[in-house]
């Protein structure tokens, strides 16, 4: 690593950031290659999740008292916090919610009452290298609606096939929902010329940004989409907190979803009212410690400088990538012209099952298995794969040890 | 790598190379499909009764991980010809093995089960070395003696 | 206090334990009497939190390597002792979501579609006394479905009115759910009679325990309910993580809410098909951290004796009602025969909301406001209460303080 | 305690328990519903407009605390006779205040505005102090100078 090149991170100082890394597994140093799965997390963000259990536990909103006013003030000022690592400027467009999967079946029961609804033979459209939390809740609420689930096609390559976009995309299509980085394979797709068409219909445009808001600078506005969403924990944050951004003039049109405190104006036995945009998305407590942790994280994240991250990462995979091709009987599945996240690959004659179990015995983690990501896994063929996915704080030791640990596997089953 | 080589030793390899009785069984008795959602590991198991209902025949296909793929290989070596009360003391044997909460050594006839012993170190594969007796007991159970409705 | 009484706590001891109460508000001793609105956390609560980030950081379930197999036990691990707590054997019964509202929303959105579902004018029960969230999950799908929401009346002693039942409990009732302690008034309800008649129409039972689980032993199997739910932050535990207990036999036969990872057996683009109870309920990257940390929760709640810990508290709540009562101006709202987590009261001439802000200038924490049971504020005239609420870490030195702030909001008012 | 007296002066106090201008309109131009969902304080505000526009008679109905009370009664007897663009400058000038983003004293005209200044130490009731106003302001957004729909 160029340790003085200002626009390289200093992997060395990033390292001592993370606790969870200073561990042996099995005698070896972890070597973590998983953060695809959820990240190691910095120090800063136990810290701000201890200290509101420490100094500011209280519920928020409804209190006048001390404590109550500064978990208030913290939990709310994270909305601002998102709203800069978004680069939006209006602040009551983030709600907070588990993460991913459940902002996706917040999008699908609501979208599905907006204006007019769907109708029986509505389509939506998601990829085929989507993660099941963008496939099932569109495939539940077609069950209910009538709606047709469309799905764009890969190629062997594990690319989007977008020449005949409009294929797939029409007047019927009312939401186009697509991940930016397949969490399986590492292809970043080309969301740019999938919204354009989206938009030319008038569809509805989501992105899931579980796989890319950890590793490069991602904007609605530059997207131009009308959601996106992302997952703290794989954000460097806590368990139980992520986002859902949404073009406030829809989420004013769009139905609550979740019923109970803090999302109401007022309520009789008759009728409610509900409260403003975002708060009528957020029913009873939220999960203040975790969203606060969150805070801390994307201010971790920005402040490593979100372009170095990505650059570091992305010189990584290429040498994952080329090493894993250049040994025998390996095979790097997918060919992405752009890459991020992770590399997968099989090993002839192993199951990844096994491999898993025996790099983790070398220290190595990584995971094997379809990465809830089953339909893709059928088009390639393949019923599970090996994942070796980055983080910020890996460098090229930690590249060795997975190349090492691939070998240990290879003598085993020779 | 001590430890690996006892979990993946030459027999394991072996038969998830070179499983046995990997094969479907014309008219089988029983039947039952194993999935292990952790792995995404599949099999479909197949058992012919003989007379006084030992299972004369079982066969097996399996997409599976070596520990699974080799622990439904010898399932079909070791219960072959064993009446169905036999089978299921064998299994709750080898299952009490695998999970750790007996420690005595197989008996003779069962030593081919020795193998998988070091898999009580690895909770996540337990259930990879025990899919195909579960699966087992599943077509046993579900059938009671009955042909298969699968 | 007794120290010395084996069968009282030692109050003492047990403020070691929390260190969100060693502070100053306004230059005076923190009085913590908010524990309804959620609870102070417990030393052990914070370390079982934190060491997952520091030790165990992975993904629960889909790992082979040794943090995410060390992880999922501790995950898992959890819903024994929740098992444990609540008495029942089946683990499998024990569903994760973030609280007692998602656990209704989960509930009302499900039990609409097992077996025949429900029909135009099938009756859904609640009470008087209950929190917005036991009100509007079952408003908004009443509105989908066509039910017909009926509700237990109170006296004005703030009692359920119970002498005809039969009144509201017909063979159209399908759902009964009531809570077990009114977090506005403190009433203890008397959920026996209720469920009783609610049988004998076959009814199916629900149970929000949120403000019955920090203060008393709940056993689903006693109360003879077929569901049960509270909120881990208000009984010791981190946000994010609450519990919804159900019998296995009614959610294998439900079909899941969310949909997403973890949740599913097999994806393809043409049909999904779901994990087993309780998998199939918990879409998603669960709040890892948070379901651990209620585990510790509850082990620490137990560790002190849970009668002993409602005998303390019933002790306080007495000494606070009988005080408030002996003072001019002042009155206590309801006057239940059985008495648990709180008690409210107004103070003539002064808006709950000035009263708050004064006794917060004293240290004293308490709430102000409809405590988001609005249709209750409305049935006993009032826009807001003034709520104390009580935890195992109060003391007499907390009731003095409370008297006193209040005695210091009288005489600015005077 | 004194910082509370500083929140709770005199004046407040007087002003919340006989609040001037408590009291419905005849005819009103401009009228307008405000609702603190923290709080629970509601305000029903009504106004007439004279010649050239002043705001000549305003009045309110609230069930509030002390200090959305008196802020309210206070209001109306400020206001009154107050041009629409003045009323909006005080209405900043106010909020500026409150809030702790002015710290400069007001001018004599509007002194009885300073009994509130306190509040910029109370988060939680900054709303509070300013319900009153925001109604006015969107009673004369909402209806620009045409008489009120509600
Ligand atoms: C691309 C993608 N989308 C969605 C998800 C679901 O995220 P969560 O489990 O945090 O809801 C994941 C997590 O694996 C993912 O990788
Ligand atoms: C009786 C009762 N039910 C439900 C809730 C809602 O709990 P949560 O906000 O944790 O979902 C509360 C919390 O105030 C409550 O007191």
């Amino acid at each position: 690593m160029n340790a003085g090149d200002p626009m390289s991170l200093n992997v060395h100082e990033i390292q001592k950031h993370f606790p969870g890394l200073n561990q042996q597994v099995h005698g070896h140093r972890l070597v973590y290659l998983d953060s695809a799965a959820t990240t190691q997390k910095p120090v800063a963000v136990m810290e701000a999740v201890d200290s509101v259990y420490r100094q500011d536990c209280a519920n928020v909103h409804r209190g006048v008292h001390t404590l109550s006013e500064r978990a208030t003030a913290r939990f709310e000022g994270v909305r601002k916090v998102v709203a800069g690592f978004l680069g939006i400027s209006d602040s009551r467009e983030v709600i907070f919610t588990r993460g991913v999967t459940e902002s996706m079946n917040l999008l699908a029961n609501t979208l599905c009452h907006l204006d007019s609804g769907f109708q029986p033979g509505d389509e939506i459209l998601i990829s085929s290298l989507d993660h099941h939390a963008n496939i099932v809740p569109w495939q539940l609420i077609s069950e209910k609606m009538g709606t047709v689930l469309k799905v764009i096609p890969c190629d062997d390559a594990g690319e989007l096939i977008l020449s005949d976009l409009d294929q797939w995309i029409s007047e019927k299509t009312r939401v186009v929902s697509v991940g930016h980085v397949s969490n399986a394979i590492g292809t970043v797709n080309d969301i740019d010329t999938i919204f354009a068409e989206a938009r030319k219909v008038g569809a509805i445009t989501i992105l899931d940004a579980a796989q890319s808001a950890p590793h490069m600078s991602i904007s609605p506005k530059e997207i131009d989409c009308d959601f996106l969403t992302f997952s703290g924990h794989k954000t460097y944050g806590p368990t139980g907190a992520g986002v859902l951004w949404g073009k406030k003039e829809l989420l004013d049109r769009m139905p609550p979803w979740q019923g109970g405190g803090d999302m109401i104006r007022t309520v009789s036995f008759e009728e409610s009212s509900f409260a403003e945009t975002p708060w009528k998305f957020e029913a009873g407590t939220p999960d203040i410690a975790a969203v606060i942790g969150l805070g801390a994280a994307l201010e971790f994240l920005d402040s490593m400088g979100r372009d170095k991250v990505c650059s570091h990462e992305t010189r990584l995979l290429q040498k994952i990538e080329s090493a894993l091709k250049s040994m025998d009987g390996v095979n790097v599945v997918g060919e992405p012209s752009l890459r991020a996240c992770c590399v997968s690959f099989t090993l002839d004659g192993v199951h990844p099952h096994d491999a898993a179990t025996i790099m983790d015995q070398n220290g190595v983690a990584i995971r094997a298995g379809h990465h809830c990501a089953m339909p893709l896994m059928k088009r390639l063929g393949l019923p599970a794969t090996i994942r070796a996915s980055v983080g910020m704080h890996n460098d090229e030791a930690d590249v060795e040890a997975l190349l090492e640990s691939v070998e240990a596997v290879r003598e085993i089953f020779a | 790598m001590s430890s690996m080589r006892e979990l993946y030793q030459e027999m394991i390899i072996d038969h998830s190379r070179s499983p046995r009785n990997h094969k479907k069984l014309d008219h089988p008795d029983l039947s039952a499909r194993g999935h292990n959602p952790l792995c995404g590991d599949e099999i479909d198991l197949e058992v012919k009764r003989g007379e006084d209902g030992v299972l004369s025949e079982i066969g097996f296909e399996a997409t599976a991980c070596a520990i699974c793929t080799a622990s439904a290989s010898i399932l079909t070596e070791t219960l072959k010809g064993k009446s169905e009360e036999d089978a299921r003391a064998i299994f709750h044997r080898f299952h009490s093995t695998v999970t750790g909460e007996v420690e005595d050594p197989y008996p003779s006839e069962l030593m081919k089960l020795e193998v998988f012993t070091g898999v009580k170190d690895y909770p996540s594969r337990v259930k990879c070395a025990t899919l195909a007796w579960h699966t087992l007991i599943q077509a046993l159970d579900e059938n009671n003696g009955e042909a298969s409705t699968e």
